[in-house]
């Protein structure tokens, strides 16, 4: 068995009671699978009584790890009895399983520390020309997003832009001198719509109304001639010559 | 390729590796002076001939570069799918059914001040133009839609844009508004009885 | 050497103006669907053989580094390599061979407390990423590693990580409760013989 005192190092170099348990363990030149947990608990405890400036919220979790090492010790030494639980040989295996698994852990972080690292034993560029993405916004809306958008700021402002709009109204002045006047640009029959401005709503219906008495006023005088196929089918107007 | 030997490979190597462009001098204090630097340089430039790598030499100085017919590569544009924000889909729809407009024109139709960035927004996606000055002091800039607009919004020309009383039918005007509109016009009739 | 095909040109261009690995996606948005990005790696990790470059995949990335062999020439007066504390390198290794892990099975293992420096460091150095929740009471947060940590360190994938297959083998990865209940059974047999 190894002189503890060997290990002269403060509480404060390990990393955990079961770093310095493994430590410790090491020191017993043999497989894990074959240690003696017995030796390994006397060398924890004794090393753990050698250092006498402790600092306790360091030491706590060693004093813990001692006091339990102490009971599993205990236990194996007494004789044992059948029924009792838990069973001081399990304990003692469950420790060894855990200082296995920690060894294997530390062993393989040396190996992956000792492998060919980019910065140390493999280069990659130092100054890459670099890859860029540029990014082109493509717009994206659709056209009832944009009907619905006019919709929405006609009706904002519509109140004041709707009443003047709505006061248009066609007097029969008007129609009699628009449909008399378009009515001889050509010799044949046109359907009396064809005579209304452009416009929509209530100009429009105002402008039928008085074009359709303009053109009645206009056969009166016997300047155009009517003619209708059918109750409300179109109706036709020519220019009698 | 022939592999090369372990002087030409250190060279290769260093070269890649460096932050800049090294002159002969400067390899040779790495690799020592049993490399026949000239000739490792020489071999390399040869090897790379061709290749997407060339070995270029700057005035004194070595360096490894992409071929320059390929660095077109190297940038790549991406489309990101942007959706057009509530003031530029409302000034869109404003010069769409106006046009020309003046941007003046657009605020007093809106109601609200059009930042800089709307426009822009809209000239850069391609659906705005700019249809010259109206004549009138100040000489504002107009604005018109492009082709572009009526193709995005699947549209043969502006007359396919719904007019008030369709966006009324398809239920598009405001209900706060329809129903202040709606007292206007009871009032009318009371008026014209 | 043979100088190989445009497009085997502008993956080598690519991976030698890219400042991180790429994956075979990657380049492929860069140079097209035209190019055979599979193959064309094949081709260039073949011409690179022997030569003071390498092309090497790491994961399901690609990057070019400088030849191992030649490390004594090229490590000189450049920023070290980051230095990780012993517990950062356990807590590295307990994650690359147990991912995904959580930091209660990290401190299972190495029987103290994981410091919240530790893995900070390591997710900082881009090795560690968070893998998503355990679906267990708490859902604590798992780790995983990272591409960045199979470039590093020159791993082709996880499955190279040194002595993992023995360990695995020996059952040291498994947690300690589940080696216990084997030994505990194999003890049982031994007995009943």
């Amino acid at each position: 068995m190894a002189e503890p005192e060997q290990l002269n190092l403060d509480l404060e170099g390990w990393e955990g009671p079961l770093d310095l348990l493994l430590t410790l363990a090491r020191s017993q030149k043999v497989d894990l699978r074959a240690i003696s947990i017995l030796s390994l608990v006397e060398q924890y405890l004794r090393y753990i009584r050698q250092r006498q400036t402790l600092q306790l919220e360091v030491a706590a979790d060693y004093l813990v790890m001692a006091a339990w090492l102490a009971y599993l010790k205990s236990a194996l030494l007494l004789p044992r009895q059948a029924d009792e639980e838990p069973d001081p040989e399990e304990l003692a295996l469950r420790l060894q399983l855990r200082l296995e698994r920690l060894a294997a852990m530390r062993e393989a972080g040396a190996r992956l520390m000792a492998r060919d690292r980019i910065g140390r034993d493999v280069f990659v560029r130092a100054a890459p020309e670099g890859l860029r993405t540029v990014r082109r916004a493509a717009w994206q809306a659709e056209i009832y997003d944009l009907i619905s958008a006019y919709g929405r700021i006609s009706a904002r402002t519509r109140p004041v832009m709707h009443v003047v709009a709505d006061r248009e109204v066609m007097t029969l002045e008007a129609a009699l001198a628009r449909v008399s006047r378009l009515v001889g640009a050509t010799l044949d029959w046109a359907t009396l719509e064809s005579f209304l401005p452009d416009g929509s709503g209530r100009l429009r219906k105002s402008a039928l109304a008085s074009s359709f008495l303009a053109a009645l006023e206009l056969a009166k005088q016997g300047r155009v001639e009517l003619r209708q196929q059918a109750p409300f089918a179109p109706l036709y107007v020519r220019a009698l010559a | 390729m022939t592999p090369p030997d372990d002087g030409i490979r250190a060279v290769e190597a260093l070269l890649f590796a460096a932050a800049e462009p090294l002159t002969a001098e400067a390899i040779r204090a790495h690799v020592g002076d049993a490399v026949d630097v000239r000739a490792a340089l020489a071999r390399l430039a040869e090897d790379y001939a061709g290749r997407g790598i060339a070995l270029v030499r700057r005035g004194e100085r070595w360096h490894f570069e992409t071929a320059p017919d390929l660095a077109h590569l190297l940038r790549r544009d991406r489309d990101e799918v942007r959706r057009l924000s509530r003031a530029g889909i409302e000034t869109l729809a404003i010069i769409a059914y106006h046009e020309p407009v003046t941007r003046a024109e657009i605020e007093a139709i809106r109601g609200v001040q059009v930042a800089k960035g709307t426009l822009d927004v809209l000239l850069e996606a391609g659906w705005v133009r700019p249809a010259g000055r109206r004549e009138v002091p100040g000489r504002p800039l107009t604005f018109a839609t492009t082709p572009g607009f009526l193709a995005h919004f699947g549209l043969d020309s502006r007359r396919d844009l719904p007019g008030i009383d369709d966006l009324r039918a398809a239920g598009l005007l405001d209900p706060v508004d329809l129903a202040f509109e709606e007292a206007l016009e009871v009032a009318k009739d009371g008026e014209s009885d």
